[in-house]
């Protein structure tokens, strides 16, 4: 008596049956594509023990997924790769020379305790690589702030050395109680400051991947032009660096946006979709809110870079900013 | 020490004092249920019903705005407390539990299309009417499960099934169909027909094994029409429920095998 | 002036009573599902910090401080502060229904908060001004209000995920309030707090 | 008459692939009337028509079998002669079962000699001389509904409020449906009917400003048009838009071409001065009035991959989508996916056991590579779909909120004012159904409204029969 059903179906789906054929492991595909320069110039200025922190980072991140889905009993999602750009930027914002178990902590934090508490890919409410920078920098404040010199193995005397950051952040502090004429303040600490063509190629002490300028804008330029990101987060970060540091004295400009983790910062990790707001004027609002911040932590706070807290602390405030910068309908009043 | 424990006694005094003028000449009448329904909860302030503690709650409560029945901590005791207050406790009537009138599971209802969208009745039914066979029945996409407050329906094998035993008959799922194959019945009740099919025998069998084709067996063998156990809509017959069969002989007898005894109808859980 | 802005900065920023003390966790637990749930609760505790610090002082440096009294502080304030709000609450549902329907349930929640009496503790043992410890007790309350409504943003988002089932309800809540805690170190610094 | 260039761009839209060189080279074929017509009762918005007609009937060709049956609703004719077979409820292709007269059109009623060939159904009007209200009446009895896809009656659409005056008449020729060629090939092969239509209209309307409004890549349908009103009298504009889906939605065609903004629903185009018509109407409405022919059959294109031919047929309303098929070859290959109407907006169907109604604008057969699979995958907030969003919607928030049953947070989104176009959908990297997501939570809203009007007029009932003075609700407060 039982009905027969008929051999093939017709698919039954709500329109549109039509789709751009986007998809999220393409996009990812891309980011990692972008920040290949990056990597490349990382490596060229720090050799090996770059590489093995970014070894180090990626893999764990991709095994710390896959055991999470496994014990949360959901499907694998390797596949859409956010796995390997969360380690992949985890390991760019490391200083080369890190002990190796540090770095695979803090990617077991990025994904373990920032991402997949939270449901995974989509739910989290702060940007995995950046909170778990931060829980490192906390953690390990000594081997964090050590920086190797670009081509330390050519000074085997020297191999570490401050950032020019933490040169500008004495500058900020000199500036405030001396009696001294800037101008020689300036002299007397210019020693540790890299000149503009050398913060551009990158060769100065720094993370792995945030002291070449020119191959993250490169990185940039690619992911505007596959329309990864809109120009709205970088441009207004970029640009609340750089008025605030014409304003606020103390460094350079120039040399505030190019070192540090400014670039990699609003390229890169400012632009993470599910941290950041989905409209034009919220993402606006949401760079400036860090470039602020940034520098507000660079001149006043106790640690020398403020990038990454500031974008930490965005990413806190990003439902308000999306709460307030909703989208008003066509035709409505 | 004495002069702390005066000082004490005396803040505490100057308080008291204080508080009880304040409230014989600065309170504001209120509804007295606000007072009383607050006695009832349980005063921890855990915010856990959504409402900024139990006085916030107490208030809505009054007003009608919040359901009754929130406060986790209370649980059920306050919540019977604060329903005596409200004074919203219906009258005594037969209880009724809510019905899903099919049974075509997915291996007896053929299903004609592979659906592919949110997993969500209503929608499943503007997406070409469904992809069941039979356009009158479940769907199985739960629309009257994510409605139950109660947690009272489950879905399996593409069919909804309510559990009696934990039914309050709220009507909520009646509401939530869009085939409109729910409804409420009488918890006495035991014999019933699970098919909304109103077409003839040959149409629904192509499409479902157990599907009603209006043979008017079941009506014979529970004392013919004149017993009027059963009224007939097109080729579909139906339990009167104020005089439902309870004659379990004729679920047997049933040809299209869609008639139940109430086992099945409480085997949601 | 530029000392209030120092205290300002300080108790909003650098040492945030929720995020930096973690002073008044229930209120932030428990009234941070919807951000205006949270602007309200946030004003009534700004309103209440305030005048009990004012109310504190008084009753610290003239009544228990003359007496040699230092070491029952913490019980006088308990008594005072709890009968002060019973009071606010009965005389602004007199006089200001509208700010009492804004902020009037979230009275009740805060009678014998540790985020109140912690910040007349810490006026109490740092022995300022009058006027010094009103104002930090206004920031740290406006520290806690800021606090709280990013939370309950960041709790709107995460009604919306999907964690895995031991992490459902608080626990997620805890451990988001962990990392805006730890978001919220980058401000260390940022001003030297004379406390 | 000129032709200018869209001044206004909306914000949003997509660029689907278009696919419309399938058919766009296919000259509108007339197809045979197939041996069994299903003629939907309900092929238009508003209340279905109601069946005049029993089984065993002999109806001939333009006979009405369905009577307008409400403002919002239109009459249903016959599409050919033939027997009644059964009334009975069938399933349309948006998924809904309405009353349907399936025809035998073989059967010959004995002794009447069938209808002769030439004589018209009602008599022709010359639209000069006839009266504005005659006119009306005619498109009225054609039983004309919009043909663009939501099939609003043309009559109620021509007849605004005295108060609400038209200022511009907008020919909508967007078609920007990928795969859909029909009023294409309308505007090239039918120019001078579309032609008489616009005059019709305009006098109906009162004179208004014609807008002619034509997607970018259709340059011969615009040098067409441009042919065919050379000589027109008064302000006829063609206006040139930019190829951009959804062009064709009314809202955005009234901006894009005039610049005026619609408000929220439930404010209609005529609030802003304007009505919008498909070309398609307008040539059905100069055969009504000058050829005497109401609306019974229109072009259908019949595409996608999996068609042996796809074509642009001119077929009875009421054939079956099967005996479309065969008309073009039938199929090349097992569609994995049956559409009625475009990719974007068009409506999956489980059979090809449906009938074209008035509304229908395409057939398309996708085969398996043609077709792909959406996915509840979570939202990575990319923003693409708020960018892609012509109405200005927040889709992402949306969807999130619908997905953990949360319908007041949509309804705060504005979800009612989603017009369903997929253009969220379409770019969505994790394949979410945003559309249909925001379709469930429009559903659960208007079924809410209703309960609530319902709960409403059962209150005020209640309220007129209580003949008691009810206690103010502050009587019981006080004492304590």
């Amino acid at each position: 008596m039982k009905p027969k059903e008929t051999a093939e179906h017709y698919i039954l789906s709500s329109s549109p049956h039509a789709h751009s054929r986007a998809s999220v492991s393409r996009i990812m595909l891309d980011v990692v594509i972008a920040l290949l320069p990056t990597t490349a110039a990382g490596i060229f200025f720090f050799g090996m023990p770059a590489v093995w922190t970014i070894a180090v980072c990626v893999s764990t991140c991709i095994v710390t997924e896959a055991l999470c889905r496994i014990a949360m009993k959901r499907e694998n999602t390797i596949g859409d790769l956010s796995a390997v750009v969360t380690g992949l930027l985890l390991a760019l914002n490391l200083p080369a020379g890190l002990p190796l178990w540090m770095a695979a902590a803090g990617s077991v934090f990025a994904i373990g305790v920032a991402k997949q508490v939270f449901g995974g890919l989509g739910m989290n409410p702060f940007n995995p690589a950046l909170a778990a920078r931060a829980f490192m920098l906390i953690s390990f404040t000594g081997p964090m702030t050590t920086w190797l010199k670009p081509f330390w193995w050519k000074t085997p005397d020297a191999v570490t050395t401050a950032t020019p950051l933490a040169t500008m952040k004495t500058w900020f502090a000199a500036e405030a109680t001396a009696s001294a004429s800037p101008h020689g303040l300036c002299n007397s600490a210019c020693t540790g400051v890299p000149g503009l063509l050398d913060m551009l190629v990158g060769n100065m002490p720094g993370c792995i991947g945030e002291v070449s300028a020119a191959a993250l804008a490169l990185g940039a330029a690619y992911l505007l032009w596959r329309k990864v990101i809109t120009w709205h987060i970088p441009v207004s970060f970029i640009a609340t660096v750089f008025v605030y540091s014409l304003f606020a004295g103390g460094a350079p400009a120039t040399m505030q946006v190019l070192t540090g983790g400014v670039m990699i910062g609003a390229c890169f990790m400012a632009t993470d979709y599910v941290t950041s707001p989905t409209t034009s004027k919220g993402k606006l609002v949401f760079g400036f809110g860090c470039g602020l911040l940034c520098m507000l932590i660079r001149q006043f706070g106790s640690y020398p870079e403020g990038c990454s807290f500031a974008i930490l602390i965005m990413n806190a405030l990003c439902p308000l900013v999306n709460r307030w910068t909703q989208p008003k309908p066509f035709g409505a009043k | 020490m004495a002069t702390a424990i005066l000082i004490i006694a005396g803040i505490g005094m100057v308080a008291a004092v204080a508080l009880a003028v304040a409230d014989r000449y600065l309170s504001v009448k209120e509804d007295p249920r606000i007072g009383m329904v607050t006695a009832e909860l349980p005063g921890a302030n855990c915010g856990g019903c959504g409402f900024a503690g139990c006085d916030g709650y107490a208030r809505a409560l009054v007003a009608g705005t919040a359901p009754n029945g929130a406060c986790a901590a209370g649980g059920d005791e306050v919540a019977k407390a604060v329903a005596k207050i409200l004074g919203v406790e219906a009258a005594a009537t037969e209880r009724r539990v809510a019905l899903v009138r099919c049974c075509g599971t997915r291996s007896e209802a053929i299903r004609v299309g592979d659906y592919n969208g949110i997993c969500d009745c209503n929608v499943a039914a503007m997406t070409a009417g469904g992809d069941k066979g039979c356009t009158y029945g479940c769907l199985g996409y739960g629309a009257c499960a994510n409605v139950c407050p109660k947690g009272a329906i489950s879905v399996h094998d593409g069919l909804a099934k309510v559990d009696k035993r934990l039914c309050i008959g709220c009507g909520k799922c009646v509401r939530a169909c869009p085939k409109h194959i729910i409804e409420l019945v009488p918890a006495s009740a035991t014999i019933h027909v699970l098919c909304a099919n109103p077409d003839k025998g040959p149409s629904v069998r192509k499409v479902c094994g157990v599907g009603c084709m209006g043979c008017h067996l079941c009506e014979k063998n529970s004392g013919g029409k004149e017993a009027g156990h059963f009224t007939f809509q097109g080729f579909l017959a139906k339990v009167n429920y104020d005089n439902p069969p309870t004659d379990g002989a004729i679920v047997a007898k049933c040809p299209a095998k869609c008639m139940v005894e109430d086992s099945h109808f409480e085997s949601g859980h | 002036m530029s000392y209030y802005l120092v205290i300002l900065v300080g108790a909003v920023l650098v040492n945030n009573f929720v995020l930096s003390r973690f002073l008044g966790c229930c209120p932030f637990l428990g009234v941070s599902k919807k951000t205006e749930t949270a602007l309200g609760m946030s004003g009534a505790v700004v309103f209440v910090m305030t005048m009990a610090a004012a109310v504190t002082w008084c009753l610290d440096h003239w009544l228990l401080r003359p007496n040699d009294l230092g070491y029952i502080h913490t019980l006088a304030f308990i008594l005072v502060i709890a009968a002060l709000v019973q009071f606010i609450d009965i005389a602004m549902k007199r006089f200001a229904p509208p700010l009492h329907a804004a902020l009037g349930i979230f009275l009740p929640l805060i009678t014998t908060n540790c985020a109140v009496l912690g910040a007349a503790e810490i006026n109490c043992k740092q022995g300022t001004g009058f006027f010094e410890s009103v104002f930090f007790s206004f920031a740290a309350a406006l520290g806690f209000g800021f606090a709280l409504v990013v939370f309950s943003g960041m709790r709107e988002k995460l009604a919306h995920a999907n964690p895995p089932r031991c992490f459902r309800g608080i626990a997620v809540a805890l451990v988001t309030g962990g990392l805006l805690s730890l978001a919220f170190m980058g401000f260390s610094g940022l001003v030297k707090l004379p406390y | 008459m000129k032709t200018v260039k869209s001044q206004f761009k909306f914000k949003g839209g997509v660029h689907p692939d278009y696919n419309k060189e399938l058919a766009r080279d296919k000259a509108i074929e007339r197809m045979p009337v197939p041996a069994e017509l299903v003629v939907s009762m309900s092929q238009h918005l508003g209340a279905p028509a109601k069946c005049v007609v029993k089984a065993g009937d002999f109806v001939k060709r333009g006979q009405v079998i369905g009577e307008k049956n409400g403002f919002i609703s239109v009459c249903v004719r016959a599409p050919a002669d033939g027997k009644v077979t059964a009334v009975e409820k069938r399933l349309g292709p948006a998924g809904g079962k309405a009353d349907a007269v399936i025809l035998d059109t073989t059967a010959k009623e004995e002794g009447a000699g069938s209808g002769e060939q030439g004589t018209p159904i009602l008599p022709p009007l010359d639209w000069k001389t006839a009266t504005r209200e005659e006119l009306l009446k005619r498109v009225e009895e054609a039983g004309i509904c919009g043909m663009g896809g939501a099939g609003f009656p043309s009559a109620v659409k021509l007849n605004p409020p005295p108060a609400k005056r038209c200022e511009y008449l907008i020919l909508n020729g967007a078609e920007c449906e990928p795969y859909l060629t029909a009023d294409f090939r309308l505007m090239l092969e039918r120019a001078d009917r579309i032609r008489v239509g616009v005059e019709i209209m305009r006098k109906v309307l009162g004179g208004p400003a014609v807008r002619i409004a034509i997607e970018a890549n259709k340059p011969e349908a615009i040098a067409a048009m441009e042919k065919a009103f050379a000589d027109i009298e008064g302000n006829v504009e063609i206006v040139v838009l930019p190829v951009l889906y959804p062009q064709g939605s009314e809202k955005h065609q009234i901006f894009a071409t005039v610049g005026r903004v619609v408000p929220e629903p439930p404010a209609l185009p005529i609030d802003v001065g304007c009505v919008v018509e498909n070309v398609g109407t307008v040539a059905a409405i100069a055969d009504a009035v000058e050829k005497g022919e109401p609306l019974l059959e229109r072009v259908t294109t019949v595409s996608g991959d999996a068609v042996a031919e796809p074509k642009n047929v001119l077929a009875p309303s009421g054939t079956k989508y099967a005996d479309l098929v065969a008309f073009c070859g039938g199929e090349k290959e097992q569609p994995a996916k049956v559409i009625s109407g475009g990719t974007m907006m068009g409506f999956a169907v489980s059979t090809l056991d449906i009938s074209t109604t008035k509304t229908t604008s395409g057939l398309l057969l996708l085969s398996r590579k043609r077709v792909f699979q959406y996915e509840s995958g979570p939202c990575i907030n990319c923003g693409r779909c708020v960018r892609a969003c012509p109405m200005n919607l927040n889709p992402a928030e949306i969807s999130k909120a619908v997905e953990s049953d949360d319908v007041k947070s949509a309804e705060d989104a504005h979800v009612m004012t989603c017009i369903e176009c997929g253009a969220c959908s379409f770019g969505c990297p994790a394949y979410r159904q945003i559309t249909q997501l925001c379709r469930r939570a429009k559903a659960s809203i208007r079924a809410r409204i209703a309960a609530e009007k319902a709960k409403a007029s059962a209150a005020a009932e209640k309220e007129k029969l209580k003949s008691q003075p009810v206690l103010p609700e502050g009587a019981t407060r006080g004492s304590k």
